[in-house]
């Protein structure tokens, strides 16, 4: 057993800020990351970091921006606090050495980005992401806070109360990916999961491998509900063969989109009249997957974005890196023809609910970053307020877990008495573990109250049995089977198109997967880096995630942000000014609402109309 | 689709009683699946079109069977745009779950899947199997330990990282909640921008004979690790000093023998012997002021 | 539990077939240094002989197999000019002067890049100056071929 | 970490030698070729023309400078080589004695030939 007073899951961009923040107010802080904190997914950020840097600018401005980019779903305080902390975050980054872009006299650059009304997106290069990754790294092995890399946390170790508000976490259990050890880290004042998105729900994303939502999975199955998790946003230009993303950087210097017709569809086809390429990205990738379904797509599969007409020398000089990206990962030579896109999954809105503090309603469990809904994204994320997310709430999970008071939240988590119960969803199957054998989640036994230790230990067991049970078992399914039709199940109806209908379908779908994983096996018989293994857990934790992404979409009958629903596309302020929460419940998902907070430290946002 | 090749002795290993349970089931298991694959192969050979051959090193530690490492053949279907990693990919997935090696972001990011492609370091994300001549080896990293198939133990490389002291030191920087920056000149930013992409994949410490034969050698990703930190303009003069006496001890950069090798390999073309050489001629002129 | 495998020494140091320029050119340059080194002390040797010939040293030879003096038949010839006379009338050390000059050139031209290489120049187009100076170094040693078999061996 | 570091020893001065070395050995070296087999023959050469050379304080300065210049370059050549395959800890300390020894006789005995051969010992 190891033991640390905070132990941070997930060494992202906020895994590693909480960290560094935990470690500063003075606590034993442990990182434990399956995969080592560089290779984060953090790394894939291009654009960069909103913050009211200048003169001229203000943090009020970057709230109210916020705000509207959520189609007011954010929660108030959530989205002041983070305008107001992001400049300082973001310059402490700049002291640690961030290669930010300069400007002549020496200060950082900041670039203009979609929906901010003020050019406040602070950018490295077209590499954001991986300088923020490192940089902050880099203070990770300065202040020499332990990192325990490559170990895989399986469950966590929280108290079996009735009521999930009562619970307290101790702990989780982890194993060593590269000798099979499964081990108990116990955690004195708290756990913080930053185990990023869940992006691996869906067969074509521009999330990573490693984006399987572990931290939501592990903490919705231990009694914090999960939050607003239909809000998926869709990227319009990925690759189709990986999912890497093309950025709205070629649209924006003139790139066109064209169907196997050659037609310019965003204006023949009348999706977008007046800014055609240019509109919104939904508006963009349903426009897309319309063209694919009414039989225009190249190789039933995907659009051309076509920059060749641009020249050369214009492609080279403001688009390089897209040539690299076309020719490395999909074989294309972008000055030559044009390059086949397709909407991808890129961001999960929703997540793990928690408070400003990063806290959930389980005493000593955060979440950041990612895997956390606070919720400042609300219906939509705008692009660039990610990773001052990260860095702004990481630290501020790092802080609170440590010990520190930073004030009474104003957000409420859990399922308290402001909370509305959905009575009357119409669900085509059972959703949850029902009926199934249960493997993880809260065990009870007998409300046995062990001290800490003893639940670790529990735990500890617990994951030793369900892997020995894995392992010995020979025949059934391979995980992989499950996840892909998981994956497709995904794509297929809870994508940038929503019908009753096809939810429904996917939840069949998922609720089969769920039954073929009662017999799902580990093929690879050794303890040495068993990834079969690994991935068998995380497609355990998809099943559970996929399956509230597709409750939350199938309850939320209007279109905001980037849900839409084909039943009622309007947006519906009346009914719909409230988050969609989903709680575990013991293996029978509960799906309930809180109405979102709209009144700031000073003024109240009032839903408008949201148009650019 | 794979015709495993396995050593002779695996195929007769007798049930040995002492191995208890595991041992047996796992052999049926690796006899199922030849099997099954071997009728798999037929079929699909019959459905498909072009295949890609890839052969792909195996080695575990735990099973008898590939405790002698080998070589196994897979026939990868063929798409457009395909990558080395996406064909293992697909040998895991579809033929053999027990294939192991390291992924994550697929698109050159995350460091993780440098792999010995035909014999040269190369991402496994970034490289496309149209490129490669058939039938395609892929191994694990050289000069590395193998853990297990195309895993090799990143601890060293690791150690040789952090033992460039990579971080910021200055401590008196300003205050950031005045939001007062340390100013930082395009030009400089601009001169330290290559060595700032490093992804950490190894594929140049692997390709570099020093580091080779020499364990203690910094190697050519550290020392471009140390370059970023020791010609960012924002760090002070005396912390420059004290970088570039890490860099010259013994087996730092002097070590470099200007292979070109690792230059050559880096995925993020990044001219790590040129910031080497740069290295070494700082760490000289800083040694002449004294004389 | 956690064994790791080792590939051994044929992997510790790559596979020649995989080498590159840079790995070659560096292969060669030790390779030649080390001759070059070894010769030295040879030489040094060989010429120690110089202090045996003039403290009036000599040895008796036949004239007629020495290049480097007048044939006069059976004579006393200081032990320095007969040495040296001595192994410049074999083919086999011709051979290797020829060797050694090809050694040389190499090591020199080579070290040139290197030199270049360190001060910063060239660096992009390293393998073509490596290519150069062994096309440089192959010229070199033919065309060199004849003035050091003149004489040899009659 | 830091550690690593506390057994400090700058390789900067011997690199540097190396190079400077080098540059002077192409010169001379070049020279060298050229008058013992191009200008002068090997094969014609007597103790007396030897001599003859040696006796020009020029040149037997350059040719003792030469000698040094090439022994302390090959002699760091090959213990660089050495240390680059890993040599360290009592080997290289061993190595390191006997490669100066040898260093040092090769050029004291080629010290002592040249100023014989100048007839000044
Ligand atoms: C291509 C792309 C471009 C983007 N561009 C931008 C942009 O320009 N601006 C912006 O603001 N945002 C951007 N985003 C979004 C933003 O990058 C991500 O939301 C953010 O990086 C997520 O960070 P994180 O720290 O929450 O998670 P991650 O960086 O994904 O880290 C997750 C960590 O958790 C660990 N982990 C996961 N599961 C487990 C487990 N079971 N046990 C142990 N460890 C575990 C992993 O090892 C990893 O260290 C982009 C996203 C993508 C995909
Ligand atoms: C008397 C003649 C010479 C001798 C004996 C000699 C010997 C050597 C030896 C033994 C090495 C070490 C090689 C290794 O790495 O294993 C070496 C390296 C080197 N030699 Fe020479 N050399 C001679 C002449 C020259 C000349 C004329 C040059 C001209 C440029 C030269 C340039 C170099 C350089 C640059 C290196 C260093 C390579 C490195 O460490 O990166 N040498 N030499
Ligand atoms: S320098 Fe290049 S090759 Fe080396 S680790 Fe970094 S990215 Fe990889
Ligand atoms: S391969 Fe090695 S020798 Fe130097 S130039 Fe690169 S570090
Ligand atoms: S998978 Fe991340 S670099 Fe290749």
């Amino acid at each position: 057993m190891y033991e640390h007073d905070v132990i941070v899951v997930g060494a992202g961009g906020a895994g590693l800020r909480a960290a560094i923040a935990a470690h500063e107010a003075g606590a034993d802080t442990a990182l434990v990351t399956k995969l080592h904190p560089v290779r984060s997914h953090t790394g894939a950020a291009e654009g960069g970091i909103n913050a009211a840097l200048q003169e001229g600018d203000d943090w009020e401005l970057h709230a109210y921006d916020t705000m509207k980019g959520s189609d007011y779903l954010g929660d108030a305080p959530a989205v002041e606090t983070l305008a107001q902390d992001s400049p300082e975050d973001t310059m402490r980054l700049e002291h640690w050495g961030m290669p930010f872009s300069r400007e002549e006299d020496g200060t950082v650059s900041q670039r203009p980005f979609g929906g901010l009304s003020y050019p406040r997106t602070t950018f490295a290069g077209a590499e954001t992401g991986h300088h923020l990754l490192h940089t902050m790294y880099e203070q990770v092995v300065k202040r020499g806070i332990q990192v325990y890399d490559e170990w895989y946390v399986m469950n966590l170790a929280v108290t079996d109360e009735d009521d999930p508000n009562d619970r307290t976490c101790h702990g989780v259990v982890a194993y060593d990916v590269q000798t099979g050890q499964i081990e108990g880290f116990k955690a004195n004042s708290g756990v913080i999961l930053a185990t990023g998105g869940p992006g691996q729900a869906f067969d074509h994303t521009t999330n990573a491998v490693s984006c399987t939502g572990d931290g939501h999975a592990i903490a919705y199955r231990a009694g914090a509900p999960l939050e607003d998790m239909e809000f998926i946003q869709f990227h319009p230009t990925s690759l189709p063969s990986t999912g890497v993303l093309i950025s709205e950087g070629v649209r924006g210097e003139g790139g066109i989109l064209y169907n196997n017709e050659g037609e310019r569809f965003m204006f023949e086809y009348g999706y977008a009249n007046n800014s055609g390429e240019l509109a919104s990205r939904d508006v963009v990738a349903r426009a897309e997957l319309t063209e694919v379904a009414e039989g225009r797509g190249v190789n039933d599969e995907y659009v051309h974005l076509d920059m060749r007409h641009l020249g050369e020398e214009r492609i080279l000089d403001r688009l390089e890196n897209i040539l690299h990206l076309a020719e490395d990962f999909e074989g294309v030579d972008g000055l030559v023809e044009p390059m086949p896109v397709k909407p991808g999954q890129h961001y999960a809105m929703g997540g793990i609910d928690v408070d400003e503090n990063g806290q959930t309603c389980i005493n000593g469990l955060y979440a950041a970053g990612e895997a956390a809904c606070v919720s400042v994204h609300g219906g939509n994320r705008l692009g660039g307020n990610a990773l001052p997310e990260l860095i702004v709430f990481g630290k501020r999970a790092g802080r609170h877990a440590a010990g520190e008071d930073l004030g009474e939240p104003q957000i409420q988590t859990g399922y308290g008495d402001d909370v509305e119960d959905e009575t009357d969803a119409d669900l085509p199957v059972q959703p949850g573990e029902a009926g199934l054998e249960t493997a993880g989640g809260v065990a009870a036994d007998g409300g046995v109250a062990a001290d800490a230790e003893g639940i670790l230990e529990r735990t500890v067991e617990r994951e030793r049995e369900r892997v020995d049970r894995l392992m010995d078992r020979n025949e059934g399914i391979q995980h992989a089977e499950i996840r892909q039709k998981l994956q497709k199940a995904m794509t297929d109806h809870v994508n940038v198109f929503r019908t009753e209908e096809g939810i429904k379908k996917a939840l069949r779908v998922i609720r089969e997967c769920r039954e073929q994983y009662q017999d799902v096996y580990v093929d690879d018989p050794s303890r040495t880096f068993n990834t079969d293994l690994q991935q068998t857990y995380e497609t355990r934790n998809l099943i559970d995630v996929a399956e509230t992404i597709a409750l939350g979409a199938l309850v939320r009958n209007e279109f905001r942000g980037a849900h839409w629903r084909q039943e009622n596309q309007e947006r519906d302020d009346e009914n719909w000014l409230k988050h969609t929460l989903i709680s575990w419940n013991g293996g029978e998902p509960r799906i309930f609402y809180r109405p979102v907070i709209l009144e700031g430290e000073e003024k109240t946002y009032e839903p408008k109309e949201r148009s650019y | 689709m794979s015709t495993q090749q396995q050593e002779p002795e695996s195929q007769e290993a007798p049930a040995d009683p002492e191995m208890k349970g595991t041992q047996s089931p796992q052999e049926r298991r690796l006899e199922e699946k030849e099997a099954g694959l071997d009728a798999q192969a037929e079929a699909d050979a019959e459905a498909e079109g072009e295949t890609v051959h890839i052969k792909v090193f195996r080695y575990d530690p735990e099973v008898e069977a590939k405790q002698e490492p080998r070589f196994d053949d897979f026939h990868v279907p063929f798409e457009k745009g395909m990558t080395v990693l996406d064909a293992v990919m697909y040998a895991r997935d579809e033929f053999d779950s027990s294939l192991t090696f390291r992924h994550s972001c697929r698109q050159a990011v995350c460091g993780s899947d440098a792999f010995f492609v035909n014999g040269r370091q190369k991402l496994g994300c970034k490289t496309q199997l149209a490129d490669l001549e058939q039938p395609i080896r892929i191994e694990p990293l050289p000069h590395q330990e193998v853990v297990k198939d195309l895993v090799v133990d990143m601890d060293h490389f690791y150690d040789q990282m952090h033992a460039v002291e990579p971080y910021f030191q200055d401590e008196d920087t300003p205050d950031p909640a005045d939001l007062e920056e340390q100013r930082q000149s395009p030009e400089n930013r601009e001169k330290i921008k290559m060595s700032s992409r490093c992804i950490w994949c190894g594929a140049c410490m692997s390709s570099c004979n020093i580091a080779a034969g020499d364990n203690e050698y910094l190697g050519p990703a550290a020392i471009n690790k140390a370059y970023k930190f020791a010609m960012d303009d924002r760090e002070s003069e005396e912390i420059k000093e004290h970088r570039l006496r890490i860099l010259e001890q013994e087996h730092g950069v002097w070590r470099c023998q200007t292979q070109f090798s690792c230059t050559e390999v880096c995925p993020k073309d990044i001219p790590l012997t040129e910031h080497i050489q740069e290295l070494k001629r700082e760490a000289v002129k800083k040694n002449l002021k004294f004389w | 539990m956690s064994q790791s495998y080792n590939r051994g020494l044929v992997e510790d140091f790559g596979r020649w077939k995989e080498f590159s320029a840079g790995m070659w050119a560096w292969i060669f340059h030790k390779f030649t240094g080390w001759i070059l080194i070894g010769y030295l002390f040879t030489h040094i040797a060989v010429l120690s002989t110089a202090v045996g010939g003039v403290q009036g040293e000599t040895v008796e030879v036949d004239t007629a197999a020495l290049p480097n003096v007048e044939n006069i038949g059976v004579a006393d010839v200081d032990i320095y000019t007969a040495t040296l006379g001595g192994l410049e009338s074999l083919l086999i050390i011709r051979i290797l002067e020829v060797g050694l000059l090809a050694v040389a050139v190499f090591h020199i031209l080579n070290g040139l890049r290197l030199l270049l290489v360190d001060l910063g120049i060239g660096l992009d187009s390293q393998d073509k100056s490596f290519y150069a100076s062994l096309i440089l170094t192959g010229i070199i040693t033919v065309a060199s071929v004849p003035t050091f078999t003149t004489g040899v061996g009659f | 970490m830091a550690e690593r570091h506390s057994s400090f020893v700058p390789g900067g001065t011997a690199w540097f030698l190396q190079r400077v070395t080098a540059a002077f050995l192409i010169v001379v070296l070049a020279m060298h070729f050229f008058l013992l087999h191009f200008v002068n023959h090997a094969y014609a050469v007597t103790l007396d023309d030897t001599v003859a050379r040696m006796e020009n304080v020029g040149y037997f300065l350059t040719m003792v400078l030469f000698l040094w210049a090439g022994a302390f370059h090959g002699i760091n050549g090959v213990y660089n080589a050495l240390v680059n395959q890993g040599l360290s800890g009592t080997p290289k300390k061993v190595v390191l004695a006997v490669l100066t020894l040898a260093g040092l006789a090769l050029v004291a005995q080629g010290t002592y030939v040249a100023l014989v051969m100048a007839g000044w010992m």
